[in-house]
């Protein structure tokens, strides 16, 4: 059975054609995507993932304000009582910062894990497989991007 | 019931008492004492009339950070060491979203931490004063520039605050920029905008507007970009703006943007009415950036060459920084002196392309098509029409994030790397003009030996920023030519 | 006497073991030996090969340090990070005047040190071993690129040492180059150096060999650097030469520098013999560059638009850095890369500008008169006609720092920025060509009000680094046309 | 009076654009310009000082090979028994150094002034001016840049 994961971008950022080419790669690798679409409150994010008992939550988020944005994510999703395992990518800073001084601040705030906007989708799908535990699903549909 | 019609004076002073009661700095918004502060702002920073005049492309960044020195330092800066021509001001996410509260929160943080937690500058948290001392600070034009839907405080605030450009427009800060606001009070809210622009403008302050052209900057076709600036210059001009600067997003196609460039001009020029004065702007590549600087000014350059065949009377300058945040000011300088130096050497070449006339005729039937839709879904009215249109996929922009349009469509680079739809929706272009798009999408297919998917739309997405125009399979390059 | 003969197989071994007696590295030549070295060379470092089978413009840089180890960690670096397609070994000012002495004094200092005081790479002190270390370590084709008058000690020993091309010839790397040293024994030098590469062809070593075609950089009409390529193609040809690259400089006007790309391959196909492969190489603007990296990376992308546009086999990069002396590797890499990405995103669009062929046109009339006058001048014999046609005027390069030419003639950009001349002392070119310079330099004349005088020339050496192409009074930019 | 400067390239150097440039400034703002041209060496323009009695000697180096080519420079015009101001300029050093260091080595040399290859011919020739306490000759010719 295909699982199961949600999608969106979180906050007020309406960027959107980051997560339109993750749906389409995590469904061609396999996944049932549950994209919310951009401008997705945390509420949202933990109501999706509860009503479609959802895997994973993907965030995504680009325009700088992504501290903020989801600051206190983990205890909504907890609330919620969500257990999925929970990624964010994107440009998760505002400027030019170091991207392992990010990573440690939204380690920090319970993700999981934690990628840049260099991230290929095929390294997020790979890490999502291996986090799930499953195997990958036809290889050559897996490598959306060569 | 939305109507393209001039907004009646009383309810102008309604609506204006009603949003200025919103928020705090909104009580110190008089219109008779800023038409008197305009009035003694030096003619250097008069938007209108510099951007007007120009005899050369102006050039102009984007930048704003949110405490006043800094922002200060930052336009200083620009102007002196980037050289630019226009200055901007962009504002941050929250108060492009009306959270005046918790962009009043990333202001303190700001202050109190000296980290910038705000992704631009809280101009209505400034106030009339805040933006004032900006304004008096730094010795050019500055605009503000946002995407916020709902800006009628941000404009009757920045305006009182001597600002005299003021970027967006119902569609192109709706549709790009939310999800959920809905596009015909979108509108109310941008005829507010214009009739308050229009309401300095009879009283001798012309207060320059600027849709914004490259929407979701994203493959986005220029007959689409054409007639969504068109509607919202008529928008605008009905409520009384006389200074309207049409935008146009590169799309990485010498020719297609050249063509598109005129072609926003001449039509510009037919659908406006006669008392606006019109200026075009071109926006150096809006879509994802290439990871690495190096290839950043690559792109950027590509930009700087088109503009200098073209000739808009603005460029608006990327920085080679731009893929990975907010560019450190010194990168943001080095871009629009990168910009420059390509301008100034080609410009005063004569550099006239094959088929740039064939494209541009394309384009204008495009945009033709697309209008005429538009006046004929409000039977004649340009606000009921849009609104309209979107509705039925008469009008679409790609990637579109918001639930007024229906994104429906899919577009692709041909074999020449000019932006075509495979996917049309509902989109009001005639049979002919689908046959031309289908014929050059099955051109490149064929040279690439595979099916037009979503496959194709997301490699050409990420092609740019890969470092090639059209998004090949295996990232290869296709036919080139030689030198005989 | 001088003449465009082969030397003898004699002759070629008498010399050959005179020159390598001039230094103890050149004891380590064994021809024999080395053509089995060459054997055992991987596809990937065939120079010439590489080269001719190329399927898009492959991107070299300019790169050379005293230090062995430093150089392959210099060219391992450009060749990763900076994607160089084909690699160079520039050598230091000391080896290029046969000063074997001070280049040697100069590496043990930069060993001693870690500082790099010498400009390059010493290659005849670090002998054949040390180049086999660096082509051994580095995997893609390296060439030497130097500016020797007399390179003859310098050809055996990289030849031997596993190089597979050479950049140089008698013209171009004389007259640009030294002031006192005679051309016609520049000559046989060179017939020495094409002859051994011409017997490392005969056995199937096929050695690239690489006529330096921008001069002096400095305003150089196109003709004359066509010219001067072709009769050193001739030259190496007739020595046995079998894969020839002509190159030329970027001058910064677009049409004509495709123009002259055109010209030079047609031309070059059209002189050299059917044996021959040719090979063209564009390199960027070689003059004055910004003292600012952002306005050079705009100097650098008009020079990808270029190449992007024209397709020449191969283009050598500058770097952001080239104001103010030899580049890190890091701004070397980024001139190649940002150089790439323009290409990349133009290559595959079709661009054709108006006015070419009349341009090439014109550039050919004039190789043509350039060459007649050559061969006339020789009796037929191009390396006497040479010679000849240098001493009488007849042939010129503006700028010539060597006793052997005139430096007469005065070259300045037309009001589209077109090289031409105003002085054209005893140049060989027709009247009808002396008419169209003088019409289209008048033309600039008047633009700017203005006689034509060196002023204008001082005006236009110094433009490109101070931000445009034409070097107008007062810095102004001429005519600019509209979008429409 | 007319005064007289040597003006040159030092070494194997052949860059010979920004002399010819020089010439032209320093003849236009009233100098005798003794012009040796480049690949000149240390002999040859302490003789010219001499042969033309010059009140300065401009010295030329744009190749990154200037420290070298100068070494001994002061020594064999001393030898010579020239005694002119002495100005060296363009790119004087390998690479991408500070300019500041490079002054300093070359003032340490013996040089009365060092100029970056930034410098605008007018400014030398107003510091020569004032090194030779004259009065600018004719202030609109001596413009040569604007
Ligand atoms: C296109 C664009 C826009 C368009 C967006 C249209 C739309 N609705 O989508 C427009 C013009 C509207 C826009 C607006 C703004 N933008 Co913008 N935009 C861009 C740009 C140029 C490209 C983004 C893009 O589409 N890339 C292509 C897609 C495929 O890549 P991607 O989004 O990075 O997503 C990939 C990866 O990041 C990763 N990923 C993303 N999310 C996730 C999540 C997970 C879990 C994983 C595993 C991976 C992952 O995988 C994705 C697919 O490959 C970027 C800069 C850049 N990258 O070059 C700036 C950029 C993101 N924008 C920026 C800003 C500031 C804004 C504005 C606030 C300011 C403004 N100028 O108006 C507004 C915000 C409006 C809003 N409310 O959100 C900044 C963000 C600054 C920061 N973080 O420090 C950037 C970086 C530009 C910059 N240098 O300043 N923008
Ligand atoms: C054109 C050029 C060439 C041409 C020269 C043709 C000729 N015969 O003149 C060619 C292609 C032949 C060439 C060759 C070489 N070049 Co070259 N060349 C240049 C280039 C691009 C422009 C120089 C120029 O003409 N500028 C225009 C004139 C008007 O400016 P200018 O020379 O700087 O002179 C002005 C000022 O410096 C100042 N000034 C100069 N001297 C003096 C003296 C005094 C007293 C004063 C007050 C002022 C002053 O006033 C002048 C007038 O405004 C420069 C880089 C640059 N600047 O962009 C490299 C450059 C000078 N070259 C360089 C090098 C290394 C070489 C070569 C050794 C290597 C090679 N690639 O082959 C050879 C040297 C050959 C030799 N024996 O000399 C390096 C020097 C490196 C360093 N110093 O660290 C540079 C900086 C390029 C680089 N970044 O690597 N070069």
């Amino acid at each position: 059975m295909p699982k199961t994961v949600v999608l969106g971008v979180i906050g007020s950022d309406a960027h959107v054609v980051g997560i339109t080419i993750l749906e389409q790669a995590f469904s061609a690798a396999g996944f049932d995507v549950v994209n919310l679409g951009v401008q997705t409150s945390q509420e949202e994010f933990a109501e999706a993932a509860v009503a479609h008992d959802a895997e994973a939550v993907l965030v995504s988020s680009l325009y700088g304000h992504a501290e903020q944005d989801c600051r206190g994510f983990h205890d909504v999703l907890a609330a919620h009582g969500v257990d999925a395992v929970t990624y964010i990518g994107g440009n998760l800073a505002v400027g030019q910062d170091e991207f392992a001084r990010t990573r440690e601040t939204f380690e920090a705030m319970g993700f999981d894990r934690v990628f840049d906007s260099e991230t290929d989708p095929t390294e997020a799908i790979a890490a999502l497989e291996r986090d799930l535990r499953i195997a990958t699903v036809e290889p050559e549909r897996a490598t959306v991007r060569s | 019931m939305l109507a393209d019609e001039p907004i009646p004076s009383e309810e102008l002073r309604r609506i204006d008492a009603e949003i200025r009661a919103e928020w705090p700095t909104g009580d110190a918004v008089d219109f008779e004492e800023a038409i008197a502060y305009h009035g003694e702002l030096p003619p250097e920073k008069r938007f209108a009339e510099v951007l007007e005049s120009a005899d050369r492309p102006l050039l102009q960044p984007r930048a704003g950070v949110p405490r006043l020195r800094e922002q200060i330092e930052l336009l200083e800066y620009l102007h002196g060491e980037g050289e630019a021509d226009l200055l901007p001001t962009t504002i941050d996410s929250y108060t492009r979203d009306n959270e005046y509260g918790k962009a009043r929160t990333g202001l303190e943080e700001a202050r109190e931490t000296g980290e910038d937690t705000l992704n631009g500058f809280p101009a209505v948290n400034h106030g009339v004063e805040g933006c004032r001392e900006l304004i008096e600070a730094v010795d050019a034009p500055i605009e503000v520039r946002h995407g916020t839907p709902d800006a009628r405080l941000l404009a009757a605030i920045t305006f009182a605050g001597g600002f005299r450009s003021f970027e967006g427009g119902p569609i192109s800060y709706n549709i790009p920029y939310t999800k959920e606001h809905d596009l015909a009070e979108t509108i109310e809210h941008w005829q507010f905008v214009d009739r308050l622009a229009g309401a300095y403008t009879d009283r001798g302050v012309r207060i320059n507007r600027e849709p914004f052209g490259p929407l979701t900057g994203t493959l986005v076709p220029p007959s689409i970009a054409i007639a969504i600036g068109i509607v919202e210059g008529l928008l605008a001009a009905t409520q009384g703006v006389r200074s309207i600067t049409l935008g146009y997003g590169q799309v990485g196609n010498v020719v297609q943007d050249v063509a598109a460039l005129r072609a926003l001009r001449s039509l510009g020029e037919e659908y406006l009415p006669a008392e606006v004065t019109l200026t075009t702007v071109f926006h150096e590549w809006m879509g994802g950036f290439p990871p690495d600087e190096a290839r950043a000014n690559g792109v950027i350059s590509l930009g700087g060459m088109t503009a200098a065949i073209a000739a808009p009377d603005k460029v608006i300058t990327k920085s080679p920084q731009e893929f990975r945040g907010v560019p450190t000011k010194e990168a943001n300088a080095a871009g629009l002196r990168t910009t420059r130096q390509v301008i100034d050497m080609a410009i005063e070449q004569r550099i006239e392309i094959d088929g740039i006339p064939e494209e541009r005729a394309l384009i204008e039937r495009e945009s033709r098509c697309l209008l005429d839709a538009i006046f004929d879904h409000g039977d004649g009215d340009v606000a009921r029409g849009v609104v309209r249109a979107f509705e039925s996929g008469a009008l679409d922009v790609p990637f579109a994030p918001s639930d007024s349009a229906r994104a429906a469509i899919l577009p692709a680079r041909d074999d020449d790397g000019r932006v075509r739809l495979f996917e049309f929706g509902e989109l009001a272009m005639d049979q002919e003009i689908r046959e031309i798009h289908a014929a050059r999408l099955s051109k490149r297919a064929e040279t690439e030996g595979r099916e037009q998917s979503f496959r194709m739309v997301a490699d050409d997405v990420d092609a740019i920023s890969d470092g090639r125009l059209i998004g090949r399979p295996g990232g290869a390059i296709g036919g080139v030519g030689r030198a005989d």
